[in-house]
């Protein structure tokens, strides 16, 4: 099955070759877990800290048992923030 | 001791600058800057008055930690009763001006009445004069500081200022210091403009005291040891800036869009952080130049970017070809995705201009989007736009509305208006997406459910910097909240909002917080100020203040049916993402706050509450 | 190697420092005319306005700095200079040199008008001087000061700071005219004005004669006015007296060469004596200024001690505060040919920047009301730097120098 | 090894904190009109860079001062300002080329950077690392003097 993996700030660097805005449709066996994705592209635990399957969140404990389906986006970022525009 | 313990009132009227000791009991119930200042406004006008009268007073007010090497201690805050909103203002700023006005021995400045003719405050150390400004007025932000500063012979003079926008009393206009630092919202620039009030300049060279010098230097490293480490405020801001969000937020399915008809943006990725750092295939170079710190802040989140000098907006305009602020979460969302745009220059070069001519870019985004519905709709046609075609996502015609907005020209006019009185003209005031007639910043509540309870209830209208709660909802800090659960809500705004008073008081940007607890601020504010300051007095502090400013609104004729979201949020769902379907809950949330704030079912204070603070 | 330094200011003390750090073995005699160790002139306004005592004008604090350098002190007067013998004759003996350096400075000169040899009229020169006045110039008594000159200038401001009634009296149409252009010698007269001091330019002293306060001083105007005091600063001349018939060539001072040799060989000359290299002007001239004196000493003693180093030219610059008003001038302040001006003026806050410019190159500054890093000016000046696109800025703003000097020379070095 | 301050504008966001840390560390007071660095601002090409004494070789100042209120600190090089001496004639701001000797109103004195007797607080200070205090051979210390020698010299 194909899906959508989206790596955001500085986990940009773990996309295959060939991803262009930070995305790449990557080929995975059915039923793989998100774990397993992180896993495979070399992603360091401690810098996946927001982890969103189809924009909802995933927290660490549920990474292993999260299946990911066809066409699912899976976008991750690490530890981010901003908030806005502090002159306001 | 942190504070100045001086400020400074100028009666405009009468031309005169009288100094006058700091209310220190006040100080010590308020801390300072927007705390310090709400309390002193609250109770020197009478909160009825008209916004661009001369009845209405424009507070400029430090914090005790401005000026000092506390990490962002570099802050001030603008308070006013704000035209845009007709409830209290408070709009905070950054860059090198507040220092400035401390170490020239001041905590605050009072402007009150109008000035005959324009004028601007020339304040040097302990010498303030109000200078004839007939020759600046008109003139942009920008010049306006060349020219003082070469009149005075001083480049180091720091100057905060309106342009022409604030001087035409567009709703939404700003004052703008160091070319790019905002006090942004609620049009604190159009009041100083009905107050033919120029600019304030000033120079200081008497230095910031504090109390215990060695127990501050420990604190303030410890704190910045802190920040340092912390991935977000030691490099994810340092990196990305404010804008790494714009991925995130529209992935959650919380980008207002195109006036809020969407909540998620096709074109996000190309006005992203990510985006900004990335080489033009236009002419090999990156938007960033480079990052730049406000005084005294070691986080540095702010951008500087350079344009590419063949785009549409500045080909033969050399005079924008130089690096200037660029752009933040909240400008590239109003500039951008809320008028469904995503040319990262044109907004950009939209952003440098808003600087430049002292307009709060959300709003003016956040109007142009509104204007853009009404367009489409065929309510707004080419003969009230003096033939601009409004059509959403026209990079031309942010370009061209912001200048004529800037300068109060043309249709900009109208845009000058605000979202509220604008859609109320051509008779739609449903489709002003704003609170109290102020704009929302860049997150939908229909996605982030918390974020709609933080805009109605916020005492200066729709804000993301009085709650932000998105910390907690998406980002994950300090834990993660469902964004799109209603529970628990209540308490998480009730706290931001209290924590947040208090940080806005104290000088310290409030980005601090997402590396900081108050238990980290706490005891660099005890070793600057006497008198022994805790977390849980900051805390009171911050509910005192944000009952002052309830306090004010409602006696400025606000009630509980003001804090209220625009309909389409309460009953359009949204359209795609994970909040598909979902409007915002605020019924849910709303009696709960009320109650955890010790106020009645009609959202006013109670009279034990008010004890309780000693209000 | 026998070196004889004659003159004991800081064109001697620094030449006499300096051969000793490239010549361990010579022997160095340095000849004084005053029974004092080595002192600053420059330091005698601040004796005398009771800043610091007599041993904060010495050169040198360490009273054995010379004897630890192996460098003679002596106290004398020179009479003449036999070239050929290459001895030095002074009123008790000889000196045998290998090298001299003639550091003589220069002393005030006393014009001739009627009444300046009156007890109560002094110069303002030596540490004797200094006593003097100081024992006149008390509190809410009349003195004149005769000369507003950049001397006359800094004595006005330890007189008036010892609390004197003072009037100033310069014949020029403005003060420090040699310094300062008219714009800046008007923000000058007006603020020691303000300061109760009283100042007549253009006007000049007739005669003085003894009067009710010791002194009766009269004015070109046909005025007189009472003086507990007067204090003449009306120029100075080289020290070059004892050199007539040597041989050694003068015009306004002694004439030296890039390496500071006057026109016989072995013979140098340094500091207010001399007439060496001006840096904007190319010609021979004598600026008579404290740094160009260690300079001119620092080179001459170079040279003297074989090392063959040129000088690539004075920087005519002064500063001065005149009770609290600090101004400065720089090399070309009045301008050259060809070239153009960038000049701010704000008459009620006595801030003036003039810088001068050729092509994109800084020549010449004056400067009132001074701000921070000052000092770039000369930086400027003397690397000729390019200021390129930062010349136009200059155009608009000259008080953004300092940027322009980051920008241009020190910020590019990563 | 003599030390010095490395300065790389690069690193610099324009904070200043290395100029509350050397008025804090000097003057009890955290005021950048009195520090010894300062940070100079180029908006346009968003560079900041932070600016003080070399403690060059040539020691202008020194040379220049009529009473030798200016002296070498052997352990560190630092060109340092005796206040007790100094009598605030000021020649030595002039004769600095790099303008970093400055006149100080409040004490009627100058100041310049002293290195804070070999443990500048300005390094300690900088969030980023575009000061720091290290080996002389890294700073191109020797360029600078080599500049300093050609820019005003005598030499």
């Amino acid at each position: 099955m194909k899906i959508t993996l989206k790596l955001y700030a500085r986990l940009a660097q773990y996309l295959p070759a060939g991803a262009a805005e930070n995305q790449a449709r990557i080929e995975l066996a059915e039923g793989a877990s998100v774990n397993q994705v992180l896993e495979q592209f070399g992603l360091p635990p401690a810098h996946c800290h927001l982890v969103l399957v189809n924009g909802v969140y995933v927290a660490p404990s549920e990474r292993p048992q999260t299946a990911l389906r066809p066409d699912d986006v899976l976008a991750v970022w690490p530890q981010v923030a901003g908030g806005g525009w502090p002159g306001g | 001791m942190g504070w100045a313990g001086k400020i400074l009132r100028v009666d405009l009227a009468k031309g005169s600058c009288t100094p006058e000791p700091l209310n220190a009991k006040w100080a010590a119930e308020y801390l300072g800057q927007r705390g310090l200042a709400s309390k002193y406004l609250a109770t020197e006008i009478d909160p009825k008055v008209d916004p661009l009268s001369p009845a209405n007073k424009l507070i400029f007010a430090t914090g005790p930690l401005t000026g000092t090497a506390a990490s962002t201690g570099g802050r001030y805050s603008v308070i006013t009763k704000g035209p845009l909103t007709g409830a209290i203002a408070c709009s905070n700023s950054g860059g090198y001006w507040g220092p400035e006005l401390k170490n020239a021995g001041w905590d605050m400045i009072i402007f009150e009445g109008k000035a005959k003719k324009p004028v601007y405050l020339f304040l040097e150390d302990d010498r303030a004069e109000l200078v004839p400004a007939g020759d600046l007025w008109g003139q942009t932000v920008w010049a306006t500081e060349a020219a003082i500063r070469a009149k005075h012979q001083d480049p180091q003079i720091r100057v905060s200022a309106i342009g022409k926008a604030g001087e035409m009393g567009v709703m939404f206009a700003c004052i703008v210091n160091d070319q790019h630092r905002a006090a942004g919202r609620s049009g604190v620039g159009a009041v100083m403009g009905s107050k033919n009030l120029k600019a304030v300049a000033v120079r200081g060279s008497q230095g910031v005291r504090v109390r215990d010098a060695k127990a501050f230097f420990e604190a303030t490293t410890k704190g910045k040891a802190t920040l340092a480490a912390n991935p977000v405020t030691g490099q994810g801001l340092t990196t990305y800036g404010t804008n790494i969000l714009m991925n995130v937020i529209n992935e959650v399915g919380a980008l207002p869009t195109r006036n809020h008809r969407d909540v998620q943006f096709e074109g996000a990725r190309k006005i992203s952080a990510e985006a900004m750092h990335e080489k033009r295939p236009t002419d090999g170079k990156a938007n960033l130049v480079h990052n730049q710190a406000c005084f005294g802040c070691t986080i540095a989140c702010g951008r500087m970017s350079q344009l590419d000098k063949g785009h549409f907006t500045v080909v033969n305009r050399p005079q924008y070809w130089g690096a200037s602020g660029g752009l933040e979460y909240e400008n590239a969302w109003s500039l951008g995705a809320a008028a469904g745009i995503d040319d990262l220059e044109a907004l950009t070069f939209a952003n440098f201009l808003c600087n430049e001519h002292g307009i709060d870019p959300i709003s003016f985004g956040a109007t142009l989007g509104a204007a853009m519905e009404l367009y489409d709709m065929g309510v707004i046609t080419t003969k009230e736009t003096g033939g601009i075609e409004l059509k959403f996502g026209s990079a031309q015609a942010l370009a061209t509305l912001v200048e004529l907005t800037g300068k109060a020209e043309g249709f900009g006019k109208e845009l000058g208006l605000g979202s509220k009185r604008l859609c109320a003209k051509y008779g739609h005031p449903e489709l002003s997406m704003s609170v109290k007639g102020q704009e929302f910043p860049a997150y939908d509540s229909r996605g982030i459910q918390g974020m709609g309870l933080t805009y109605a209830t916020s005492n200066r209208g729709a804000c993301h910097l009085r709650s932000y709660t998105v910390a907690s909802e998406v980002l994950g800090t300090p834990v993660k909240t469902d964004p799109l659960a209603t529970e628990g809500k209540a308490a998480l705004v009730k706290a931001f909002q209290d924590a947040t008073a208090a940080v806005d008081s104290s000088g310290l940007c409030v980005f601090t917080t997402f590396g900081w607890t108050l238990d980290d601020i706490a005891p660099q504010i005890d070793a600057a100020l006497p008198g022994g300051w805790t977390t849980q007095r900051l805390l009171d502090v911050g509910e005192r203040v944000w009952n002052l400013e309830r306090q004010f609104n409602l006696a400025a004729g606000l009630t509980a049916k003001d804090d209220t979201l625009p309909k389409r949020l309460l009953t359009e769902p949204a359209k795609t993402g994970p909040a598909k379907g979902k409007v915002n809950e605020l019924g849910k949330m709303l009696p709960e706050y009320y109650e955890l704030r010790g106020w009645s079912k009609d959202g006013v204070p109670n009279k034990d509450t008010l004890k309780r603070l000693g209000l | 190697m026998k070196a004889v330094i004659l003159g004991a200011g800081p064109a001697g003390v620094t030449a006499a420092e300096t051969i000793r750090a490239h010549n361990p073995k010579a022997r160095i005699t340095l000849v004084g005319d005053e029974p004092h160790p080595p002192y600053g002139r420059m330091a005698i306004p601040y004796l005398l306005s009771g800043r610091i005592d007599e041993a904060g004008t010495h050169l040198r604090a360490d009273p054995d700095h010379y004897r630890n350098l192996g460098i003679t002190l002596k106290t004398g007067r020179a009479l003449g200079l036999d070239a050929k013998a290459r001895t030095l004759a002074l009123e008790k003996g000889e000196l045998a040199y290998d090298a001299l350096l003639i550091a003589t400075g220069a002393k005030p000169v006393k014009p001739k008008i009627k009444g300046l040899n009156l007890p109560g009229v002094h110069h303002c020169w030596t540490l004797a001087d200094a006593r003097a006045i100081a024992a006149l110039a008390r509190k809410g008594e009349p003195v004149v000061l005769m000369g507003a000159g950049f001397i006359g200038t800094i004595i006005l401001e330890a007189l008036a700071l010892r609390g004197v009634s003072l009037t100033v009296v310069e014949q020029a149409d403005r003060m420090v005219p040699r310094m300062m252009d008219a714009k800046a010698g008007a923000l000058l007269k007006r603020w020691c004005q303000a300061q109760g001091v009283k100042v007549l330019t253009g006007t000049s002293i007739a005669g003085v004669e003894k009067g009710p306060k010791g002194l009766a001083v009269t004015l070109s105007t046909g005025k007189t006015i009472p003086a507990a005091l007067l204090v003449v600063a009306a120029g100075v001349a080289p020290n070059i007296g004892f050199l007539k018939g040597s041989g050694v060539k003068a015009k306004q001072g002694l004439l030296v060469d890039a390496h500071l040799e006057t026109s016989l060989p072995g013979i140098f000359a340094a500091g207010d004596v001399a007439q060496g290299l001006d840096f904007t002007t190319g010609a021979l001239a004598v600026n008579a200024i404290q740094p160009g004196a260690v300079a001119q000493g620092r080179l001459a003693g170079l040279n003297m001690a074989g090392e063959r180093v040129a000088d690539r030219g004075q920087l005519a610059m002064n500063v001065l505060d005149t009770l609290g008003l600090v101004s400065a001038s720089f090399g070309a302040w009045d301008g050259v040919d060809g070239g153009w001006r960038s000049a701010a003026l704000d008459r009620d806050n006595f801030r003036y920047t003039r810088l001068e410019f050729l092509g994109d190159r800084l020549v010449g500054a004056n400067l009132v009301g001074i701000g921070p890093h000052v000092g770039m000016v000369r930086g400027l000046i003397e690397t000729g730097t390019r200021l390129g696109a930062w010349a136009k800025t200059l155009k608009r703003d000259p008080n953004r120098l300092p940027e322009a000097y980051v920008a241009t020379l020190a910020g590019r070095r990563d | 090894m003599q030390r010095s301050l490395m300065i790389e504008p690069v690193k610099c966001t324009g904070c200043k904190q290395c100029e509350m840390a050397c008025s804090m560390t000097h003057e009890g007071v955290f005021n950048p009109a009195r520090s010894r660095i300062r940070v100079f601002e180029f908006h346009a090409e968003a560079r900041f860079v932070p600016y003080t004494c070399t403690q060059c070789a040539q020691a202008w100042c020194q040379q220049a001062c009529p009473v030798e209120a200016i002296s070498v600190d052997a352990a560190t090089g630092a060109k340092v300002v005796k206040e007790a001496r100094c009598v605030g004639c000021k020649v030595c701001t002039i004769a600095c080329p790099f303008g970093t000797v400055n006149y100080v109103r409040a004490t009627g004195k100058v100041a310049k950077c002293d290195l804070c007797g070999g443990d500048p607080a300005c390094a300690k200070a900088c969030p980023t690392q575009a000061i720091t205090y290290v080996d002389s051979d890294w700073t191109g210390l020797e360029r600078m003097r080599a500049w300093a020698a050609k820019a005003t010299a005598t030499a």
